[in-house]
């Protein structure tokens, strides 16, 4: 993990990766912005593909991790395609966002799906939701989220939902609804100045673990004591051991002094014998 | 299933003019005919409505090609007729096994958007019930996947943890699945007296039940003979398809949002990311149940971090977004799930843009899929973890 | 030495052991008493494993299984049999009627056969074969046909593999089977199962009075008979025939309402009579302990020539021995998930023959030496 | 079946053989979305309704006498549905489990999703919810089984989804009710 953070140093911020795509794309590159600290590139759909290829296999980029295509509803001008991108190694975000050519009625794109395998099913989608069609993708039929044969393009801001149409909301408010008066209903933070229960809690929190810990002490206070309780039984046992063996030594070095004795003759009369 | 024309040729003596013969094709094979199964959308491998057609050549696929949409709900459309605070309680179903998580990224961007400032007492808070969602949505996966190998049991232990986690969110959220606790701004409410207290028994006593998964499952010989070395996904291919989470830490990639993007306050603790060696349905499962037992640690360094204050903001009259277009990526349980929200300064958004992990994590399966025998599928089917939900939002 | 051996290889005529059924009267009623024994022990028996596994099951896992039909749920499979007597019988459009419809009786009927010749206490047996060991594990095998016929017969993709693998694995663990209950043939030196149950009751260790069942001294054989028994149930981790999450229901996925229970009796009369061969083989039949006679009885090592009382005990030892085995069937499924079907015929092949070979040949070669 | 949906069985037998089918539900669980989460939840320790016999390991539809449909229901997928109930053997009955199941719930304005099960094929017990407690799906499953044991087949057979129950707003949340 710490190695994987340490190679952030090396990461382009924004305007120099703005400039590097603009050295090998040129005129294409139509502009940049961040925005809520991601950095978005906006480019001419010709340069669509170059840019992908770019921050793929540029090693300063390094985009290796393919988030997400979408296509983006632009009003009369037709539908904008995002593609988020992201570097495991540099842990920077790349956008890049093209205006489809087409308007609304024809939109063509190219597809990105050599560059990257996960754009296959994202195109998919953007077809079935907006109708954009990609330029050698390998098969946009049979559209993937919707019954095959379903009729227009939902996520269209021209796509009406029937339902709505047919019936009213059936909540109790509209989303943020007016009142009589034409203001807004407001809700009511009452909660929000409240501290909370937070200290009865931090103390009962602290007594569960309190009684985690007796339990834990308590057992080991019983290993503990078991362990003592073994010890001495050992030291007892190996006391009454030693006992024995002290008994059973005097006995046996009485009983070798009697034998040594006894044999004292037949032993010396062997190591004559030896000699 | 039973039509006549697929009957002919699975008795290829019956269709007129075809004879049982064999043809020997070199290595002693046989060359024989080709058959197509299609599994789903309502077949038990698939856990819930996911259909994968596969060519066989006996009991080995030759081709497979997952169709989606069957829970196609058109969220996105949805949102836009939704204001803020209404799209919360609508995202939190796409992925219904991580409900919290969910909503938590609706209100991270509009927040992001807006330039809140959110209290902290909220921020830990939030990372508390995300990872207790974590586990809940793990815990899920370790009896599925178990149950999809034919072990029946380890779904029923996975549930008696659940349900026990279950009440504990509950009693907080008022939920069991789908919580909406989250607010643009903070919580709904503050922790429920006594929460902390049994949060802290629970997650010291699912740690202590964790081993029996590790040996009921990870440590079973039949397990392992049924997943090791099956269905590997070289990072390079993961990354190319968007594949996050688990799936892609068992790859060996060492990404995970909470480490290398944090949000709220994962910069504060400790969290610790298991990387797997293969990538294969082994390495997969492991990284899974790692994940729970990292976040049950996160879940204990939160009880001791936990501040005092506030749990939510003095919201404006009514909540707009300003004009421009935001990006959040959260780690979800099962990857990456990234909201794109551009806004017109309307008070429902212009398009809101759900980058769901299971939608890029499935486009995988026909790569893994293909060579492989029929119980390896349902191998590799329930271990590139994904509900159907999020595939199809 | 050379004289026994001498003796036990001579041909001796086999004088099959009386039947308790066989009373003095009438052929036909001496007949209809033994098919209504066997019919009656095909019916309940199984039931009561069914019961057990429900139970067992719910407990291993932290439930109570069913109690809500009958008293503790006791008559939940009894629910189970009079509402698949009601259900509709539907025969797919594609199936090949004839077929379709003869299966599942083909399946069941062999698993009735088994019981004639199982002895389940002293005198208790519909008929002694002498090839009764050869007999109940070939019919026990005709089985198959009736599963494979169902797979094929359904038209359904899912059904015909699950036929298929059904074929497989028996072929594959026949072998092992009859190899493991071959050894204790030799052992016994009969085909008999009355025979086998005797030789238990007599066999004794050489050199000593210690009495023992085959278990101990051909505990591998014993593993190998239960594992191969698993795998011809095609019950878990062997269950790839009927595997829910890769062929939905295996060749049951097209049987509806009495034709489907027939195959799950089946199932469950399969493990009943695989236990009771268990039971005979290994574990001593009736007897309770090694050594220890049943109360009345002057036959053979205290089991044979028994009042009622001795059969009755006899019977209840019998079947407490089959539910202990089943329950270990049951705790298997609980514990374990499926095996893969390549390394199913991989454990057949590469594991269980050459170590039922073995095992073969050892006890051949004590049978001379030691025995 | 044949005969039994035609002729009205003497009462005893008739008692019998309701009580069989009460008791007897083995379930195939058309898990859709997030309702299934709860099924699931309900089948296991600590809800377990395989106490009532609901006994959910019929993993196809030919061995099932209860549909339990419990998430939404897609218009690509209504098909799929409307299949598998024919597939299932008479009698079946058919829980719709959830909000979205009974009428769409919250995606009521939905360009994709099918208002409602019932829409598709004919169901006995409506449970509301989103998504219903396990607890919900054990009262509706105790509901079932008393309309079971208190049913006539031919009748049944005959007008089937004249009597559909939906919990909370048509019965009582108690037994007495019923």
């Amino acid at each position: 993990m710490a190695g994987v953070l340490a190679r952030r140093d090396r990461a382009l911020n924004p305007e120099e990766t703005e400039a590097l795509l603009r050295e090998h794309l040129g005129e294409q590159v139509l502009g940049s912005v961040v925005e809520f600290g991601t950095f978005t590139c906006k480019l001419a759909p010709e340069g669509w593909v170059e840019a992908a290829r770019l921050a793929r296999d540029e090693p300063q980029l390094a985009y290796d991790l393919f988030d997400s295509l979408f296509g983006v509803d632009a009003r009369e001008e037709g539908f904008d395609v995002v593609a988020v991108l992201y570097s495991t190694s540099t842990g920077n975000r790349l956008v890049l966002r093209t205006r489809v050519p087409g308007g609304r009625d024809a939109p063509r794109l190219a597809s990105i799906t050599e560059i990257y395998r996960g754009a296959d099913w994202m195109e998919r989608e953007t077809y079935d939701m907006f109708g954009v069609v990609f330029d050698g993708h390998p098969g946009l039929e049979p559209r993937i989220l919707t019954v095959e044969n379903f009729e227009g393009w939902p996520l269209r801001k021209d796509f009406h939902l029937a339902s709505r149409a047919a019936k009213p909301w059936p909540g109790v408010k509209e989303p943020a609804e007016l009142d009589e008066d034409g203001n807004v209903i407001e809700r009511v933070p009452e909660i929000g100045d409240a501290p909370g229960p937070y200290e009865l809690d931090k103390a009962m929190a602290a007594q569960a673990k309190a009684v985690i810990e007796q339990e834990r002490v308590e057992r080991e206070e019983r290993e503990r004591k078991a362990a003592e309780r073994a010890a001495k039984a050992a030291e007892r046992q190996a006391r009454k051991e030693a006992k024995a063996r002290a008994a059973a030594e005097a006995a046996a070095a009485k009983a070798a002094a009697a034998e040594a004795d006894a044999d004292q003759q037949p032993a010396s009369s062997d190591e004559e014998d030896g000699a | 299933m039973s039509d006549l024309s697929t009957r002919e040729k699975i008795h290829p003596g019956t269709a007129p003019g075809e004879d049982i013969a064999l043809e020997i094709v070199g290595d002693g094979d046989f060359a024989t005919t080709d058959m197509t199964l299609s599994i789903g959308p309502a077949h038990p491998a698939t856990h819930g409505v996911f259909r994968i057609v596969l060519e066989l050549n006996g009991e080995r696929i030759t081709a497979a090609r997952p169709v989606i949409g069957y829970m196609h709900r058109g969220f996105e459309k949805l949102a836009e007729y939704r204001d803020f605070r209404q799209i919360k309680a609508l995202v939190n179903r796409h992925d219904w096994l991580s409900g919290f998580s969910n909503e938590l990224g609706v209100a991270l961007v509009v927040e992001k958007m807006l330039e809140m400032e959110v209290p902290d007492r909220a921020q830990w808070i939030r990372m508390l019930i995300a990872e207790w969602n974590r586990v809940l949505n793990h815990l899920m996966f370790v009896g599925s996947f178990a149950l999809e190998l034919g072990a029946i049991t380890p779904m029923f232990y996975a549930f008696r943890e659940r349900d026990e986690i279950q009440y504990l969110l509950e009693a907080a959220t008022g939920g069991r699945l789908h919580f909406t606790y989250n607010q643009v701004g903070g919580l709904k409410l503050d922790l429920p007296k006594g929460f902390l207290a049994e949060s802290v028994r629970l997650s010291k006593l699912t740690q202590e039940r964790l081993p029996d998964y590790f040996d009921l499952v990870l440590g079973n010989e039949i397990f392992q003979a049924r997943t090791v070395g099956v269905g590997p996904l070289p990072p390079e291919v993961a990354l190319s398809f968007g594949v996050t989470g688990p799936t892609l830490q068992a790859a060996g990639v060492p990404e995970d949002s909470r480490v290398t993007e944090p949000y709220l306050k994962y910069d504060e603790v400790d969290v610790p990311v298991h990387l797997g060696e293969n990538g294969d349905s082994f390495d997969r499962f492991a990284c899974l149940l790692y994940r729970i037992q990292y976040s049950l640690h996160i879940i204990d360094q939160i009880h001791d971090h936990l501040p005092a204050g506030p749990v939510n903001t003095k919201l404006p009259k009514m909540v707009k977004a300003p004009e421009g277009a935001a990006y959040q990526r959260i780690e979800n349980p099962l990857g990456q799930l990234g909201y794109w929200l551009e806004s017109d300064g309307g008070r429902t958004p212009w398009r809101l843009k759900m980058r769901t992990p299971s939608f890029s994590n499935v486009q995988s399966i026909p790569y893994l899929l293909e060579g492989m025998l029929v119980p390896d599928a349902i191998s590799v089917l329930g271990s590139v973890f994904f509900v159907v939900g999020d595939i199809d939002r | 030495m050379n004289v026994e051996l001498t003796a036990s290889l001579s041909p001796a005529v086999f004088v099959p052991a009386p039947s308790a059924f066989d009373l003095d009267v009438a052929f036909g009623i001496t007949v209809a008493i033994k098919v209504a024994f066997i019919l009656a022990l095909f019916l309940v028996v199984p039931l009561v494993v069914g019961y057990m596994e429900h139970k067992a099951m719910g407990r291993l896992q932290h439930r109570r299984g069913p109690v809500a039909a009958g008293p503790f749920g006791t008559l939940q499979l009894v629910a189970d049999g009079i509402k698949f007597i009601q259900k509709e019988d539907v025969i797919p459009a594609a199936a090949d009627r004839k077929v379709f419809a003869l299966a599942p009786g083909l399946a069941l009927v062999p698993a009735i056969l088994v019981f004639l010749v199982l002895p389940f206490g002293p005198g208790v047996w519909a008929v002694d074969l002498e090839l009764g060991l050869f007999y109940a594990l070939a019919i026990s095998s005709v089985s198959v046909l009736g599963v494979m016929m169902g797979g094929w017969a359904s038209a359904n993709k899912f059904s015909l593999i699950g036929g298929l693998r059904a074929g497989a694995q028996l072929i594959a663990y026949e072998l092992p089977l009859i190899l493991a209950a071959i050894a204790v043939a030799v052992q016994a030196g009969t085909l008999s199962l009355v025979g086998i149950v005797e030789a238990q009751a007599t066999f004794t260790l050489p050199g000593t009075d210690l009495n023992l069942w085959f278990v101990f001294p051909q505990i591998l054989g014993f593993v190998i008979f239960f594992l191969a028994s698993l795998a011809e149930l095609s019950r878990p981790p062997f269950d790839m025939p009927i595997a829910d999450s890769e062929l939905v229901f295996g060749y049951m996925t097209e049987y509806t309402g009495i034709k489907f229970a027939m195959y799950l009796l089946t199932e469950y009369a399969g493990m009943v009579s695989m236990s009771a061969l268990m039971v005979v083989l290994y574990l001593g039949g009736w007897q309770l302990l090694p050594g220890v006679g049943l109360p009345g009885c002057e036959g053979a090592g205290g089991m044979f020539d028994c009042g009622w009382l001795g059969a009755i005990g006899g019977v209840v030892i019998t079947l407490a021995k089959i539910l202990i085995l089943t329950f270990i069937m049951v705790w298997a499924r609980v514990a374990y998930p499926r095996l893969r079907e390549d390394q199913l015929q991989r454990l057949s092949w590469l594991v269980l023959v050459p170590l039922s070979l073995i095992n073969l040949a050892v006890i051949a070669i004590a049978k001379v030496v030691v025995f | 079946m044949g005969v039994m949906d035609q002729v009205e069985l003497p009462k005893p037998v008739r008692y019998v053989f309701n009580w069989g089918r009460k008791f007897s539900l083995w379930c195939f669980n058309f898990g859709l979305a997030c309702c299934a989460i709860e099924f699931i939840a309900a089948s296991t320790s600590r809800h377990d309704f395989i106490r009532l016999g609901v006994i959910p390991f019929a993993h196809g539809p030919r061995q099932a006498d209860l549909l339990v449909v419990s998430g939404t229901l897609t218009d690509k997928m209504a098909p799929a549905v409307k299949r598998l109930y024919e597939e299932m053997p008479e009698p079946k009955y058919v829980i719709s489990f959830g909000s979205c199941a009974n009428c769409g719930g919250p995606y009521w304005d939905s360009y994709s999703v099918t208002k409602g099960v019932d829409q598709v094929i004919p169901v006995d017990v409506y449970v509301p919810g989103c998504p219903p407690r396990p607890e919900a799906l054990l009262d509706g499953i105790i509901t079932l089984q008393h309309m079971i044991q208190h049913e006539s087949l031919p009748d049944r057979i005959a007008g089937r989804r004249q009597d559909a129950v939906t919990l909370g707003a048509d019965a009582p949340l108690t037994l007495e009710g019923r």
